[in-house]
């Protein structure tokens, strides 16, 4: 292209004033309104052709025009990409605290709050996984083994009043939420004391008190609702942040998306969590989804995502937090989260698992375990001695032990309440 | 007594119920700048904002799990359906995560919502606009089903539906939304769980429901001036059914007929003839008959439409066979 | 005569009708890799490779539109849920696109397929998990509903089912998988709309269908020892309904017990009680009697699930009163 | 950044005979080795450096050292744009023919098919409007008014192997497959020889020997449906391509992206069509989508989308053309289409239409309508004179006319076939 056509370029976008003004509103430079007007009889430098071809594509100027602005590499897609109605798409990525930051951020007490959380969670389902080959428990039972990573890392940046819900893979949740281990077993159980009145068993645990809405069945079912959890809050002025967790198979299900396009059109203070476990079910991510950047699901909704490991408890605790604040002070919700991690037990305990190799389980265990990661953190940091962590595993141990010892020893329910919790006033239904 | 249509006792009513509680709102396809696509909700946007009275995406799994969501935290929804065919797009989210999740938490989590709207058949909309849900609904614990005919009934009960703690399924009929019946103040809200005896007779007790009830009328005129004395019922509430009520009508009269636009096979008019020859066998002096929709998906031409539903003359004849 | 399970009897039918007809491919969660969620699908991924054993995400509303969508198209598909609780999803689907297309089509674009899956109860899944269909599916014209009790009903239904024009559904229960029966090679295609006589009696019909007919058995067993003969009628398809035979038996034993695992508003057994009243009345000597799942969400606790369920001995006790 | 800076960059990439072949591998270029070496001593020129950075990139060499290659106006984020992973998010775009390349593809007979259904259309659906006023036609009946330039084009350039299926604004589609209009009518009339007997009405039209599979009442049900029509078509071998049509409102519907994502994971001859009339009866794109550029909404699920102009019925032709061939030819389906358009009518002959202006669609009317374009383009490439035009459409309403006047003398269907077409058996449920 001449000199000639850059100066004509030049003027439809309004001459070197305006041009100015737009390529420093478009830029971080600071650009001379001389240095533009010198464009006209010299052209438009390589290094500002771009910016240039970024404000013709705004002015819809026709498409031919900036073919040869572009540098190599680059193609007009690829510009239309900078401009804003695509925006949301190029801000979706991985996020990841370095190890520096991880020091300069986590302290003694954060780490260990995340370490013994996760420490209760495995102890407590390596137990529950116990019971149930004892045939003590029925059913579905779906272990957390290999994913407290997790909802440690987001426990402990949640409050209280922040909203929790996700599938039937939720005991995980109520432990983290403060539900005495005694209750937990006995639902597992089908005893008395039960946190559901052993009415609901293994995937229907609820901690209403503490904003824990469940613990659900159905595959997906759990984002509408957390959705509808998230549009309360709004409703009613409430400064929470619902944390909305589902599958890399439920992320197929197409309420998801009906989901997704009312909490962005609402704008709801709402954070999805994929946990990518990699597998739903025996079914791979790749054999279930066209596309398995799950973190990008949520563009087509105008929702950013973005993927976190899952397996690094620490990273994502300070990158969750950054979300979290967004969300819960900026109004920046919904954001969509995949949280690549892996479970180590079967989808459930039924599960005899020939659809991956015992050589993939036991890789991800010695090199990514989310517990060992802070342990190591703890250590090398020199917050506790191996001999501290030992003794705090142990106590942990015993407090599942007698919990579940305890709820061994707990009575069936009660014959009387099986009419009772059918309607809300009781006694209709009898 | 006031005087007014089925339409506006619905949205009056709403309007009454939200202006007392603000953590009641409507939610669904066009109920607010559209003002309904059966303008049921007119003018409520307008007193109510946006914010209470919210537009949906065509998303009726999404939307209703969102409603029962918010149900479990706090508020109160009103679930507008555009027609009930729609809603089996989100049925699931209806039986598995509103009707059974307060027995599943062991009591923890109710969920008190209303979902509502025009429920079996329109005029000529064909097979897929024109399902009677009745049946399907009134089959689930957990839920509580009212069926209205009148005015009155669709104030008093939709009242009763929106204060009531448990998810409610409030099954209107287009085709009666412009007819317009008294009002009864005194039953400023029906409780759940009664039927209606709408006349008193002596010889048949025919029971009905929604639009059914027209038809039960009509044949009730004819009997009569064959002084044929018949009762007529309106169950109003198709689950908890009001055993006592259909069994007192029958050891008085020792007949029964039940009319049904829905299908019969599984039908309400099923149950009503289970529980009665359950409860009231030696009372009863003849056989128990059932008219229902034809056990076919409605067809459009307006000839075979008509010929679908049950028809009061034939209904006649058949009484009088058995009177 | 051979002796095989429930599952297995599934999978050979399905794997034979796959040799005759290539058109024929079995699609759902887990079928292929994982050899089906239940194993009913075993050996068949290997037998007919991807093509026709095709593993799906997790999208039941979308694939059972897809499923449907080549059946209109010249396929004939197998669609396996996981569990018909999750079939709630599809139902749109089911109803809408496959039971009335063939009618609103007039005629032109019949659907044939097969909806598979596990019904009712498992145990201890609880509520979610646990819903009995039969009453909802056979509620709906353009579908047939067959629900098999043992090896030779699930072949020989399964037969008929596959080679069938129309959409058919088939509720199997999960619990009578490892079952084995013997299969009467007479019966490799059963009839669809005949109910079975499993054993002749003469003073009182029970009638069940699924794994309500273990129950059957035993109350049978039980009254037999007491010297009364009950005759023990499986419905196997429950739409459209065998009406002769339910009709004929009770003309011999003039008394009539249903024993259903759903619930009772609008289920089966009001269906079957119903048909018999209005058609034999005459010929009772006693009340029905109806024995169903009670009317809540299924508990998850052992004795409370047991519970929930009709019991032989309460049964036996009722039965006896009749008699 | 030093030279030094970009020497080791340089090295960082293998060196300069190792970027030479990246360089010309990654743009149109051809670059000469030599240049490429002497920018060790030189630096990397401006122009350059934007390719250079999408080779960092690639080698997830770290992020800051690219930072300041970029030239102003572009980000790291529109960077990744234009790497593979994000390569389908950056195809999806506006697809136009220029009037240039309309003039030389599409020739008189092809203008004169597209334009005389286009006309069919709208006459047939102004009769049916005037038959709906007077009472004779029940239901719900959505005109197709305004968006007649979709179906024409796309007709054109498909067999009649091709598969159609829409939802139930379906009249145009069953003109479209060449059904008689006389059985048209009698279906709307409800009349003996109707369609499908008139059992099924305005909504439910199906011409199943010309493979358009209806007509359907349930918003979005078309989308898996038409998905299964194409699996169909490919499991058995059929070289056909599938258009699945539905409306901006039904691209809400989950159950769309639940067939995106299979379509997408199979590879099926599928072109969706989302006719975007701007309305979902009252709701504007705007109320109903958090994302409004519909064509984006594959992306999610790896589909890639195109944007075209349905109110230009030649430029559609000739852009459907290219997918329709890749689709046909290269296995390159699924593709989603977002064809702009509008209806110039009520959602449904009942619909008050208070949601938008008179002004809106006058103007619409005025300045887009495609049949005024087809025409303007006939006359204006002298193919045809006003008044040949004249006496064609003088033709087409008599054609609608005195089938609608025969339909209207049809009997009304026999009572006898109430009970006929439930099973396809006949009888069993009498
Ligand atoms: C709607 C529905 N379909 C199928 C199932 C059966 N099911 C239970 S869990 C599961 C796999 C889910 O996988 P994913 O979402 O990845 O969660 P994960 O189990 O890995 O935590 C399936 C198919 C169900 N519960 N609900
Ligand atoms: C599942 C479902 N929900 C609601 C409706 C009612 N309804 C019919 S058409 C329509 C609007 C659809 O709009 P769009 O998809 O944009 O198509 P258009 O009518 O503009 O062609 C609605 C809400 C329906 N038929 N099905
Ligand atoms: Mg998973
Ligand atoms: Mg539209």
């Amino acid at each position: 292209m001449s000199v000639n056509g850059h100066a004509s370029i030049i003027s439809k976008l309004g001459g070197g004033k305006k041009l100015t003004i737009r390529l420093n509103d478009l830029t971080d430079e600071n650009i001379n309104e001389k240095t533009v007007y010198s464009w006209v009889q010299q052209g438009i430098p390589d290094k500002w052709k771009v910016a240039v071809a970024r404000c013709l594509l705004e002015d819809n100027i026709d498409v031919d025009k900036y073919k040869e602005l572009l540098p190599p590499g680059m193609s007009i897609d690829n510009l239309t990409a900078a401009n804003n109605s695509i925006k949301i798409f190029s801000e979706s990525k991985v996020l990841k605290a370095s190890e520096k930051e991880i020091v300069l951020n986590i302290d003694k007490n954060l780490a260990l709050n995340i370490y013994q959380l996760m420490l209760k969670v495995r102890r407590f389902e390596e137990k529950v996984g116990q019971l149930y080959s004892m045939g003590l428990i029925g059913g579905f039972c779906h272990l957390y083994i290999g994913q407290e990573g997790i909802i440690s890392g987001i426990e402990s940046l949640a409050s209280e009043d922040d909203c929790f819900i996700t599938g039937y893979r939720c005991h995980a949740h109520m432990v983290s939420r403060a539900e005495p281990l005694l209750n937990i077993f006995c639902e597992l159980l089908g005893k008395n004391g039960g946190s559901s009145k052993a009415k609901g068993g293994s995937m229907h645990l609820f901690k209403a008190d503490k904003n824990f809405f469940g613990g659900h069945g159905i595959v997906g079912a759990q984002v509408p609702l957390g959705t509808g959890i998230a549009f309360a809050n709004k409703y009613l002025n409430k400064k929470t942040v619902t944390f909305c967790f589902f599958g890399d198979g439920a992320v197929n299900q197409g309420q998801v998306y009906e989901a997704f396009n009312m909490a962005a059109l609402w704008q709801l203070p709402i954070i999805y969590i994929i946990e990518n476990n990699q597998y739903g079910m025996g079914t791979s991510v790749e054999r279930a989804s066209a596309m398995t950047e799950l973190f990008r699901r949520g563009e087509s909704f105008g929702i950013k995502g973005y993927e976190i490991d899952g397996m690094d408890p620490l990273s994502l605790h300070l990158c969750m937090k950054k979300i979290y604040q967004q969300v819960l002070n900026e109004n920046k919700g919904p954001i969509l989260i995949e949280a690549k991690t892996y479970r180590y037990r079967g989808h459930s305990m039924s599960d005899p698992g020939k659809y991956r190799t015992r050589q993939e389980i036991q890789e991800t265990r010695e090199n990514r375990d989310p517990i060992e990661r802070v342990r190591t953190f703890l250590i090398d940091n020199n917050f506790y001695s191996e001999d501290e962590l030992k003794s705090m595993d142990n106590k942990i141990k015993e407090e599942v032990l007698s919990a579940s010892e305890e709820a061994r020893d707990m009575d069936l329910p009660k014959e009387s309440i099986l009419f009772d919790d059918v309607y809300y006033e009781n006694g209709i239904n009898k | 007594m006031t005087f007014k249509s089925v339409r506006e006792s619905i949205r009056d009513t709403i309007a009454e119920e939200m202006r007392v509680d603000p953590n009641i709102f409507l939610l669904g396809e066009e109920v607010g700048e559209y003002q309904g696509a059966y303008k049921v909700s007119q003018g409520l946007l307008e007193e109510f904002s946006s914010k209470r009275i919210v537009d949906t995406p065509i998303t009726e799994a999404g939307f209703t799990g969102l409603a029962i969501g918010a149900a479990m935290n706090g508020l109160r929804p009103i679930v507008e359906f555009m027609t009930w065919n729609f809603a089996m797009q989100a049925i699931d989210h209806i039986i598995n995560s509103a009707a059974k999740t307060f027995y599943m938490s062991g009591g923890k989590i109710n969920i008190p919502i209303v979902f509502r709207g025009p429920n079996g058949i329109a005029s000529r909309v064909a097979a897929q606009h024109s399902q009677d849900y009745s049946a399907w609904y009134s089959h689930i614990p957990g839920l509580k089903v009212l069926s209205p005919y009148d005015s009155n009934d669709a104030s008093g009960l939709l009242r009763a539906a929106i204060r009531d703690e448990n998810p409610v399924i409030f099954l209107e009929h287009e085709l009666l939304y412009n007819e317009k019946f008294d009002i009864d103040t005194n039953e400023d809200q029906i409780s759940i769980g009664k039927a209606k005896i709408m006349i008193e007779g002596s010889d048949i007790s025919i029971i009905s429901y929604s639009r059914g009830l027209e038809t039960a009328l009509e044949v009730e005129k004819t009997l009569s001036q064959k002084s044929i004395s018949a009762e007529i019922i309106n169950l109003r509430t198709l689950k908890p059914l009001d055993k006592d009520t259909l069994i007192e009508s029958i050891r008085k009269t020792n007949k029964v007929v039940v009319i049904e636009e829905g299908w019969s096979q599984c039908g309400v008019g099923s149950e009503v003839i289970s529980v009665i020859v359950e409860n009231a066998f030696d009372y009863l002096d003849a056989e128990p008959l059932r008219f229902s929709g034809k056990d076919i998906p409605l067809p459009y031409a307006e000839n075979l439409e008509k010929l679908a539903l049950p028809s009061s003359e034939v209904i006649v004849k058949k009484c009088l066979e058995i009177c």
